[in-house]
C-alpha cells in the first residue's frame, strides 16, 4: 500500500508474518476490507485503532478463528490457511485473545500447561505440571497456587494467567489483544520486561492496547487501522501521539485537554452536599475487611490499590451484589440492607462490573435489549417501557457513546470489546443512578470514548450523581476523583481528598499504606518506568 | 443476500419443507388428504385430526418453549398432565350429577388449581433450592405418576359427562375445541411475553443468569413464573387429553408428551441450551411432530419400523437445518455463481 | 460427592435398623451385582455430561445390544465374535451421534433422541420378541460367581464394571484427553480458543458413551440372558440421575465418575429398600421413589452448600 | 424358620410368606389383576410381600432375588418377558423356594424351575377373535376390510393375539387385514389410530383390537366420523373389562373374547398346593369365556372391574 511509510529504512530481514489484502465481512458489517499487515522477528508490533476498528477480527483471521473471505496470509514464507487456533498454534502462533478465553472450572495449572502438559507414566504429570506453571507465574510476578481454581481469581489474575499460558509455548508469534486493559503498572512492568525477553529472542510479538504510553514504552512498530480499513504502519519512534491520535480516528481530537482544565474545577461544596450514601464498618468475611466509606451527592470518589486489593469486592458489597456480613450501610440517613442488586438499583444504585463477558452483557439480546435491561427490571414485568422509548433510549446511547454499529439491532455479542463496555455503560446511565460504581469502565477502550465517558461521569457528577470510581488507570482515577480511597490487603488504608495527590505519592501509598509526600515518594521509590496509561 | 437465499437460511425454512413433504407424502398415499369437508357444522378432514391431536403436545411445548428459554427443562409435564385428568374425572365421577356444567367446571378449575401447586413446586427446587432442572423435575415426573394413580386406584375412570368431552372432541363454531384451547393458550403465551417485558427478561435469564441478576432481573420469579405456567399447560393437555377419551388413565396420559413436546421446540429453533426462544417455531415443531404421527398410520407403516422412521425424519431435518450444511449450500452456490461469473467474463 | 457417599451410608444402616436382614455384606454386593450394567452407562454417561452434553440413547442402545447379542447367538456365532461386534456397532452409533453434534451442531437431546428412536426401532426389526440365550459362554457367565469369602461373592459383571470405573477415573483425571473433557464442559469457545481438540475430542466423547452402552448391554445381557425389545426403557434417566446425584454438573466442567457410581448406588438402595419394605402398592412405589430422591437430593444440597 | 413348606410338611396358612412380583401398574387390567390377588391373600390370611417392577425385567430380578434372601416359602410372579429367568429361578430352586408364574409364561427348557404357570393363553384368546370373525363372516363373497389395533410393540400379548387371530381367519380368503398399527393398549392410542385409518381405509367392515381400551378409543374416532360402531364397523376385543362390556351391552362392541385378571383364588389354591406338598398342575389355563351382546348384559351387574 502507498502510505506505508519507512519502508526503506528498516526491515532488514523478511516478515515472519505478512497478511494481504485481508477481507472480513459479517452480515451488515465489513469488519475488515482489503488490509495489509506484516510482522518481523524480534519486533514489538501495536495494532492501533478505535473501538471496532478491526483489531481483534485481524487476529482472529491469523489464527483461523474466522475464515477470512479474501487475501492471504503467510507465515514465515509459505502461505497458511489456519482451520483453528487448534492449528495457529502448532504453527507457532501463541495468542491471548482479548476476552479472557480460559477455564474458570479447572486449576490455574491446567490452565496454563493444558495441551501441553507435563506427561508421566502415559498420564498427566500433576507435580511437574504446577511447578513449571509456578515458575511461569512467578516470572510474571504472580504468587498464586498453581492448584487453585482459576475462577476463585479477579479478573486481572486471570488476564495474567492467559499470559502465563501464552507465554510458555515456544512461540514464533506472540499475540496479546490488550492484555493490559485491567493490569497495574507492577503488573503491565512485569509483562514488558517478559515481552523485551522474548523480543530478543527473535520473537515477533502484536501487543495491542488502547494506553499509548505503554505502546510508546514497548513497541517499534505500530500498524494503524480504522474503520476495518488499512491507515499505514509506522515506525513507533517517527510517529507523534497526536498524529497517531488523528490517523486513528481521523480527525483532532481536543476533549482530553478540555477535561484536563475542567479536572479539578469542580470541588464539591462540602456544606450543601448531603452525603448520600455512607459505609460504616462494612466488610463480609474473606473478603474485605470492615471499612468506613461515605460518598457525599456529586461526589466522585476514586478506589485505589493493587490487584487483588479489594476494590471489586467493597464495590460488589455497596452495590448489592454481594452481601455484606458486618457493618451497616445508610443511604441519605436511612439504615438498609442490601440483599440483592435489585434492592440497590431499586434505591438507583448502579454497580457495572468489570467482567463485561460473565456478568455484564447478555450476549444473545440486542443492543437496545441490553440498553433497557437494568431500567426495564426495575420497572417490572408488566409495565415494559413502549417500544419507541426504548428506540430513543438506545438511540440518545449510541450516539452520546459513539457506540458502534450503531444498529440497535445487532447483538452484542457482535460488538467489538470497547462497545460492549459502552452498552453495559449505558444501561447504568439509563437507570438514572444516584450513586453510580464503575469497577474497571474504560477497560478495553479507545482514547476517543474514554475522554467521552470520563465528560460524562463529570457531567452527571455535576448534576448530583455520585460515582465511586475503580480503575487500574491511576492518572485516570486521580483525573477524574475528587476523594481517593486507597485499599490494601482488603483493608482501606488512606481517605484522601484529591488536591495536589499525584500517581507518585497514590504508589507510595498503595505499595506501603503511609500517607507519603511527593518527595518522599520520589525518593522512595523509582519512578515506575511504566506510567499506567496517559492519554496525554 | 438475495430474497431466496434468505428464506431458504432461516432457521423454520427446513421444518416447514418437512411438513410440507409429509403432507406430500400423506397426499400420495391417500389422495383425500388435503379435503376438508363440514360435516353437521364441523370440520372434518386429516389436517382437522392433524391439528386436534396436536394440540396438547403444542400446549406443552408452549409451557416448555418458556421453560427452556430460562435453560431449564420440565420433565414432569406428563405427569402433571396425568394427575389433572385424573382430578378432574374423579370429580366428576364422584358428583351427583356428572353431565352438570358447573360440576365439570369446579372440576377443571380444581385440576388448575391443582397444578399451579405442581407448577410452584417445580419452581421452589429449581429457583430457591437450586436443584439442576431435570433433576427437580424427574422428582415430580416419578412421583407425579404414583399421586395419579393413587387419585384413580390405578383404574381407568371413564366418565359420562357430555360438556367435560366437549373439552376434547367438542366443535367450537365448527372448529375442535382442543384446537381452540390450544391457539387461545398459543396466543396469550405469545402476547404476554412479547407486549410486556417478560419474554426479554425470560431470554436475559437464560442467556446470562449472573448478569440478569446484577441488572437487577427477579430471576426467582421467573422461574417460579415458568415452571408454573408450564404446569398450567400440562394440566390444559391432561385435560384435553383426558376428555379425548372421556377417561382418566393415570398410566399413560401424557406418557413420553415430554419427549415430544422437547422435540417440538428445540425442531421450532429454540436451543436448549437457553436464551432466545420462538413460539412460532414451536408450533411449526408441533406440528411437523403430529404430523408425523399420523403419516406413520394413514401411510401404514409398518410399527416395526416406526421408531426408525420418526430417527429418519428428525435426523434429516436437524441435518438441513444445521449451518453446516447452510454455510455448504451457499458456499456451493457462490461457487456455481463464481463459475458462471467467469464464463460471462470468458465469452 | 463425600457428602453423597456419608448419605449412602446413613441409608444403608439406617434400612439396615429398619429392616430384617438388611444389613448384610452381601444385600451391599448386589447392589454391585444388580447394577453393574448402570455402572457402566452411568460412567460413559459422566463423560458425555462432563463435556455439557446429553445421551438419551443409552437405554435404547443396551436393548438393541442385548437383541443383537441374543439373535447372533440364537444362529450360533461365537461369543468372542459377538461382543466385539456389539462394542463396534455401538461405539459407531456413538460416532456418528458424536459427529451430528459437532459437524451439524445438532444438540445433544435432540441428537441422541434421534439415536435413541433408532435403536429402539432397530430393536424391533431385529424381532418383536424377546430371544433367549442359551449359549453356554453367556450362560457361565451369568450364573457364575466369585467368592469374595465369608459367603459373600460378586458376578464377573462387577469386576467388569469396576474395571471400566478405574479405567475412566484414569483417563478423566490423568490424561490429556480427560482435562480436555472437563474444559469443554467448562467453556467451549475458551477451549478452541486455548488451542485444545476440541472437536475430537468431543466426538469421541459420544463414542465412549456408546461404547460404554454397549457394553453396559452385554452385561444386561448376562443378567438376564434374554434380548428384548422393550427392555431398559427409561434407563437413560436412571444414569443421567446417577451422575447428577453423584455431584455432577449437568452444565459441565465438574463431576466425577466416582459419584456417578455412587449415584448408582443410591438409586440401588432406594429399589432395595421399596423391595424391602415389601407393602406398597405400585402407585406408592412410585411416590416413595421420587420423595426418597427428593429427599436425598435436598440433603445433599444443604449439606454442600453448609460447607463452602 | 425358612426352608420350603414342602419340605417340612405343611404350614399353617398364616404362618405362610408368599412373594408376588408384579409386572407393574401399566394398565386397569393390571391393577385389577393386583388388587384380586392382594384381596385373596388377605382372605386366605397369607402373609404377602408385594413388589412392582415398573415393567422391567432387572427389577423383578431383583425383586426376586430379594425374597430368596427373605426366605420367603413361595415365590409367585407375573414375568415382564418370557426369556431371561434360568439364573435367577435356579437361585429359588437351589434355596427350595418353590415359583409359582402367574399371567405370563416363561421360556425356560428346564420346567423343574417353576411348579406352575397360571394364566391365560393368549394365542387361544387371538384364536377365539378370529372364530367369531370366521363365523360371522361366513357366507360372505364380498371382500371383509379388517384393521387390526396391536398392542404395545414387542409385548407378548400383543404377538399372539395377532397370532391367532391370523391363523383362524387365514382361511377364508375373503378377510383381509388392511391396516395393522399399535394403538399401545390405550383408549388415546386406538382413537388416534382408528382416526387416522378410517380416513385412508374409508371401506373397514371390522376392527380387531388387542385390548377393549383401544376398542374403546375406535368407538369413539367412528362415532366421530359420523358412522354408528357395531353396526357401520363391527368391533372385536379382547379382555372384558367392565367398560368393554358395557359397550358391548350397548351394542357399540360385537364380541369381547374375555382375558380375566382374577386370578387370585386360583393361585391360593395351588399355594395351598404346594404348602400341603401336592404337586399342582404344571399349567393351569385361567377360566374364561367370550361375550356376545347377550351374555354381556347378563353378565354385566356382577362385574367387579
Ligand atoms: N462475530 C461477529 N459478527 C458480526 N460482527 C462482528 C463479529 N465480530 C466482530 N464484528 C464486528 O466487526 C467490527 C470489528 O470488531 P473488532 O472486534 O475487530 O474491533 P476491535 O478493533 O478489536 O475493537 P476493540 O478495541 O473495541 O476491541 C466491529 O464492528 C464488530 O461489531
Ligand atoms: N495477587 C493475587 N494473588 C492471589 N489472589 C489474588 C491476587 N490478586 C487478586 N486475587 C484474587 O482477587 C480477589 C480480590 O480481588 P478484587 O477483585 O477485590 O481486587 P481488586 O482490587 O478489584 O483487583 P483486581 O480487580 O485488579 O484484581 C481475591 O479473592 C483473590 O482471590
Ligand atoms: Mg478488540
Ligand atoms: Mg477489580
Amino acid at each position: 500500500m502507498s502510505n506505508v511509510t519507512s519502508e526503506n529504512t528498516a526491515v532488514p530481514r523478511s516478515p515472519v508474518v505478512e497478511m494481504r489484502g485481508i477481507s472480513i465481512g459479517f452480515p451488515g458489517v465489513k469488519a475488515l476490507d482489503g488490509v495489509d499487515f506484516r510482522m518481523f522477528p524480534g519486533e514489538v508490533h501495536s495494532l492501533m485503532g478505535e473501538n471496532g476498528a478491526g483489531k481483534s477480527t485481524l487476529i482472529k483471521a491469523l489464527t483461523g478463528v474466522y475464515g477470512i473471505d479474501a487475501g492471504t496470509i503467510t507465515l514465515s514464507g509459505a502461505q497458511v490457511s489456519f482451520s483453528g487456533p487448534a492449528q495457529a498454534q502448532a504453527a507457532g502462533i501463541s495468542t491471548v485473545y482479548q476476552e479472557v478465553n480460559l477455564l474458570p472450572n479447572l486449576s490455574v495449572a491446567e490452565n496454563i500447561m493444558l495441551g501441553r502438559e507435563p506427561r508421566r507414566f502415559g498420564g498427566i504429570g500433576w507435580r511437574a505440571m504446577r511447578r513449571r506453571s509456578a515458575e511461569l507465574l512467578a516470572g510474571l510476578g504472580l504468587d498464586v497456587d498453581p492448584g487453585s481454581l482459576l475462577g476463585d481469581h479477579s479478573l486481572a489474575v486471570q488476564q495474567l494467567i492467559a499470559i502465563a499460558r501464552a507465554i510458555d509455548v515456544n512461540a514464533k508469534v506472540l499475540i496479546l489483544d490488550e492484555p493490559t486493559s485491567s493490569l497495574d503498572a507492577d503488573e503491565v512492568a512485569e509483562l514488558f520486561r517478559v515481552i523485551r525477553s522474548l523480543r530478543d529472542q527473535d520473537v515477533a510479538i502484536l501487543f495491542v492496547s488502547h494506553f499509548l504510553d505503554q505502546v510508546y514504552e514497548i513497541c517499534d512498530r505500530l500498524t494503524v487501522l480504522r474503520n476495518g480499513t488499512l491507515v499505514g504502519e509506522y515506525l513507533v519512534e517517527e510517529l507523534l501521539r497526536i498524529d497517531l491520535v488523528q490517523k486513528m480516528i481521523g480527525k483532532e481530537l481536543t476533549t482530553l485537554d478540555d477535561l484536563e482544565q475542567r479536572a479539578h474545577a469542580v470541588v464539591v461544596d462540602e456544606s450543601d452536599a448531603a452525603t448520600f450514601v455512607s459505609a460504616s464498618k462494612l466488610g463480609r468475611r474473606g473478603a474485605i475487611n470492615p471499612a468506613d466509606l461515605p460518598i457525599a451527592a456529586g461526589e466522585v470518589v476514586g478506589l485505589a490499590g493493587l490487584l487483588g486489593s479489594g476494590r471489586t469486592e467493597f464495590a460488589r458489597l455497596l452495590g448489592g451484589i454481594d452481601r455484606a456480613d458486618t457493618g451497616e450501610l445508610t443511604i441519605r440517613g436511612e439504615t438498609v440492607r442490601l440483599r440483592t442488586p435489585r434492592q440497590a438499583i431499586a434505591r438507583r444504585i448502579a454497580f457495572s462490573s468489570e467482567n463485561r463477558r460473565d456478568e455484564g452483557i447478555v450476549g444473545d439480546l440486542t443492543v437496545r435489549d441490553n440498553i433497557v435491561l437494568a431500567l426495564q427490571a426495575d420497572r417490572g414485568w408488566f409495565r415494559p417501557i413502549p417500544k419507541k422509548k426504548q428506540d430513543e433510549l438506545a438511540q440518545s446511547y449510541i450516539q452520546a457513546l459513539n457506540i458502534r454499529p450503531g444498529n440497535p439491532d445487532a447483538l452484542v455479542r457482535n460488538l467489538s470489546g470497547g462497545n460492549q463496555q459502552k452498552v453495559l455503560l449505558a444501561r447504568w446511565l439509563a437507570i438514572a443512578p444516584r450513586l453510580l460504581i464503575l469497577d474497571e469502565p474504560t477497560r478495553g477502550i479507545d482514547i476517543g470514548a474514554k475522554a467521552e465517558i470520563q465528560k460524562l461521569v463529570f457531567n452527571l457528577a455535576e448534576n448530583g450523581m455520585s460515582v465511586l470510581f475503580i480503575s487500574a488507570e491511576l492518572e485516570e482515577v486521580l483525573r477524574l476523583s475528587h476523594r481517593v480511597v486507597v485499599l490494601r490487603d482488603r483493608h482501606v488504608v488512606a481517605d484522601l481528598e484529591n488536591d495536589g495527590l499525584t500517581v507518585d505519592s497514590l504508589l507510595t501509598l498503595i505499595a506501603d499504606g503511609r500517607v507519603a509526600s511527593d518527595d518522599e515518594a520520589l525518593a522512595e521509590i523509582e519512578p515506575t518506568p511504566t506510567t499506567q496509561g496517559g492519554t496525554r | 443476500m438475495s430474497g431466496l437465499a434468505k428464506v431458504v437460511s432461516h432457521r423454520l425454512f427446513w421444518p416447514i419443507v418437512m411438513l410440507l413433504v409429509l403432507f406430500a407424502i400423506n397426499l400420495v398415499a391417500f389422495p383425500g388428504f388435503f379435503t376438508i369437508t363440514v360435516r353437521d357444522g364441523q370440520l372434518f378432514g386429516s389436517l382437522i385430526d392433524i391439528l386436534r391431536n396436536g394440540a396438547p403436545t403444542l400446549i406443552i411445548a408452549v409451557g416448555m418453549t418458556l421453560v427452556i428459554a430460562t435453560r431449564g427443562i420440565d420433565l414432569s409435564v406428563g405427569a402433571v398432565a396425568a394427575i389433572s385428568g385424573a382430578v378432574a374425572c374423579s370429580i366428576i365421577l364422584g358428583s351427583p350429577e356428572p353431565g352438570n356444567l358447573a360440576t365439570v367446571a369446579v372440576a377443571v378449575a380444581v385440576a388448575l388449581l391443582i397444578s399451579l401447586v405442581l407448577g410452584v413446586w417445580n419452581g421452589f427446587l429449581v429457583a430457591v433450592l437450586g436443584i439442576q432442572p431435570i433433576i427437580a423435575t424427574l422428582i415430580l415426573m416419578t412421583a407425579g405418576r404414583g399421586v395419579a394413580m393413587l387419585i384413580t386406584e390405578g383404574q381407568i375412570l371413564t366418565v359420562n359427562s357430555p360438556p367435560f368431552k366437549f373439552l376434547g372432541s367438542g366443535f367450537w363454531f365448527g372448529v375442535p375445541v382442543a384446537v381452540v384451547i390450544a391457539a387461545v393458550v398459543f396466543g396469550i403465551a405469545a402476547l404476554v411475553t412479547r407486549r410486556t417485558a417478560l419474554g426479554m427478561l425470560i431470554e436475559s435469564v437464560g442467556i446470562n443468569p449472573e448478569a440478569s441478576r446484577q441488572a437487577g432481573l427477579r430471576a426467582r420469579g421467573l422461574l417460579f413464573a415458568v415452571y408454573t405456567f408450564c404446569a398450567l399447560c400440562a394440566a390444559i393437555a391432561g385435560l384435553i387429553l383426558t376428555a379425548n377419551t372421556a377417561a382418566a388413565d393415570a398410566n399413560n396420559t401424557g406418557l413420553f408428551i415430554e419427549l415430544d413436546a422437547i422435540l417440538a421446540v428445540v425442531i421450532g429453533g429454540t436451543s436448549l441450551a437457553g436464551g432466545r426462544y420462538t413460539l412460532f417455531g414451536t408450533l411449526v415443531g408441533a406440528l411437523v411432530i403430529q404430523t408425523l404421527v399420523t403419516t406413520v398410520y394413514t401411510v401404514g407403516i409398518p410399527p416395526i419400523a416406526t421408531m426408525v422412521f420418526k430417527a429418519a425424519v428428525v435426523t434429516i431435518v436437524c441435518l438441513l437445518q444445521s449451518p453446516t450444511t447452510a454455510a455448504s449450500i451457499s458456499g456451493f452456490r457462490r461457487r456455481l455463481a463464481a463459475r458462471a461469473g467467469k464464463g460471462l467474463a470468458a465469452s | 460427592m463425600t457428602v453423597t457417599a456419608v448419605l449412602f451410608v446413613a441409608v444403608f444402616v439406617v434400612g439396615g435398623i429398619r429392616y430384617r436382614g438388611f444389613f448384610s455384606g452381601q444385600v451391599f454386593l448386589n447392589l454391585f451385582v444388580d447394577n453393574a450394567y448402570l455402572i457402566v452407562l452411568a460412567v460413559g454417561m459422566t463423560f458425555v455430561i462432563l463435556t455439557g452434553g446429553i445421551d438419551l440413547s443409552v437405554g435404547a442402545v443396551v436393548a438393541l445390544s442385548g437383541m443383537i447379542a441374543a439373535s447372533l447367538l440364537q444362529t450360533g456365532w461365537s461369543p468372542a465374535v459377538v461382543i466385539p461386534l456389539i462394542l463396534v456397532l455401538t461405539s459407531v452409533l456413538g460416532l456418528l451421534v458424536g459427529l451430528m453434534i459437532h459437524v451439524f451442531k445438532v444438540q445433544p437431546f435432540i441428537a441422541t433422541l434421534a439415536a435413541m428412536f433408532l435403536a429402539r426401532g432397530l430393536c424391533y426389526v431385529i424381532s418383536q420378541s424377546s430371544i433367549s440365550i442359551v449359549e453356554p459362554t453367556f450362560v457361565q457367565l451369568a450364573v457364575s460367581r466369585i467368592p469374595l469369602g465369608g459367603g459373600l461373592s460378586v458376578t464377573p459383571s462387577v469386576i467388569i464394571a469396576l474395571a471400566v470405573v478405574a479405567l475412566a477415573v484414569w483417563v478423566l483425571h490423568a490424561t490429556r484427553f480427560g482435562r480436555t473433557v472437563y474444559a469443554i464442559g467448562g467453556g467451549e469457545q475458551s477451549g478452541l480458543l486455548m488451542g485444545l481438540p476440541v472437536a475430537r475430542t468431543k466426538v469421541l466423547v459420544y463414542v465412549i458413551s456408546g461404547f460404554c452402552s454397549g457394553l453396559a448391554g452385554v452385561l444386561f445381557t448376562f443378567y438376564t440372558l434374554s434380548g428384548y425389545p422393550l427392555t431398559a426403557v427409561g434407563t437413560e434417566l436412571d444414569a443421567i440421575a446417577a451422575v447428577v446425584i453423584g455431584g455432577t454438573l449437568l452444565t459441565g466442567g465438574y463431576g466425577f465418575v466416582l459419584g456417578s457410581v455412587l449415584g448408582v448406588l443410591v438409586l440401588g438402595v432406594i429399589q432395595t429398600i421399596i423391595t424391602f419394605e415389601g407393602t406398597l402398592s405400585s402407585w406408592w412405589t412410585k411416590i416413595f421413589i421420587g420423595a426418597l430422591l427428593l429427599v436425598f437430593i435436598i440433603l445433599q444440597k444443604v449439606l454442600t452448600s453448609r460447607r463452602r | 424358620d425358612g426352608g420350603s413348606a414342602a419340605e417340612g410338611g405343611p404350614k399353617p396358612l398364616d404362618e405362610l410368606v408368599v412373594g408376588f412380583a408384579q409386572v407393574g401398574a401399566e394398565s386397569g387390567w393390571r391393577t385389577a389383576n393386583t388388587k384380586d390377588i392382594q384381596a385373596a391373600f388377605e382372605e386366605a390370611g397369607i402373609e404377602l410381600k408385594f413388589s412392582d417392577a415398573q415393567q422391567k425385567q432387572e427389577n423383578q430380578i431383583k425383586a426376586i432375588r430379594s425374597y430368596i434372601q427373605q426366605q420367603v416359602d413361595v415365590i409367585a410372579f407375573s414375568p415382564v418377558v418370557e426369556t431371561g429367568w434360568d439364573a435367577v429361578l435356579n437361585e429359588a430352586k437351589a434355596a427350595g423356594i418353590p415359583v409359582v408364574l402367574t399371567d405370563r409364561a416363561v421360556d425356560s427348557k428346564d420346567e423343574s424351575l417353576y411348579v406352575s404357570f397360571l394364566g391365560s393363553d393368549f394365542v387361544l384368546e387371538g384364536e377365539k377373535a378370529g372364530q367369531w370373525v370366521l363365523d360371522e363372516y361366513a357366507d360372505t363373497t364380498e371382500p371383509v376390510e379388517i384393521i387390526q389395533l396391536e398392542g404395545t410393540t414387542g409385548a407378548a400379548p400383543a404377538i399372539d393375539r395377532a397370532e391367532g387371530f391370523a391363523e383362524v381367519i387365514a382361511e377364508n380368503p375373503n378377510l383381509e387385514v388392511v391396516a395393522s398399527q399399535t394403538g399401545d393398549f390405550t383408549r388415546a392410542g386406538g382413537k388416534q389410530v382408528t382416526e387416522a385409518l378410517l380416513k385412508s381405509n374409508p371401506g373397514v367392515d371390522l376392527i380387531y383390537a388387542h385390548n377393549d381400551d383401544m376398542g374403546l378409543g375406535a368407538i369413539e374416532a367412528i362415532e366421530a366420523a359420523g358412522l354408528v360402531p357395531g353396526e357401520d364397523i363391527k368391533i372385536v376385543t379382547v379382555d372384558a373389562v367392565k367398560d368393554g362390556m358395557q359397550a358391548l351391552a350397548d351394542g357399540k362392541i360385537n364380541f369381547i373374547v374375555e382375558c380375566s385378571p382374577l386370578l387370585g383364588a386360583q393361585l391360593i389354591e395351588i399355594i395351598t398346593q404346594v404348602n400341603d406338598g401336592e404337586t399342582p398342575e404344571k399349567r393351569i389355563v385361567t377360566e374364561e369365556t367370550t361375550f356376545t351382546q347377550e351374555q354381556a348384559i347378563e353378565a354385566l351387574p356382577d362385574r367387579q372391574y
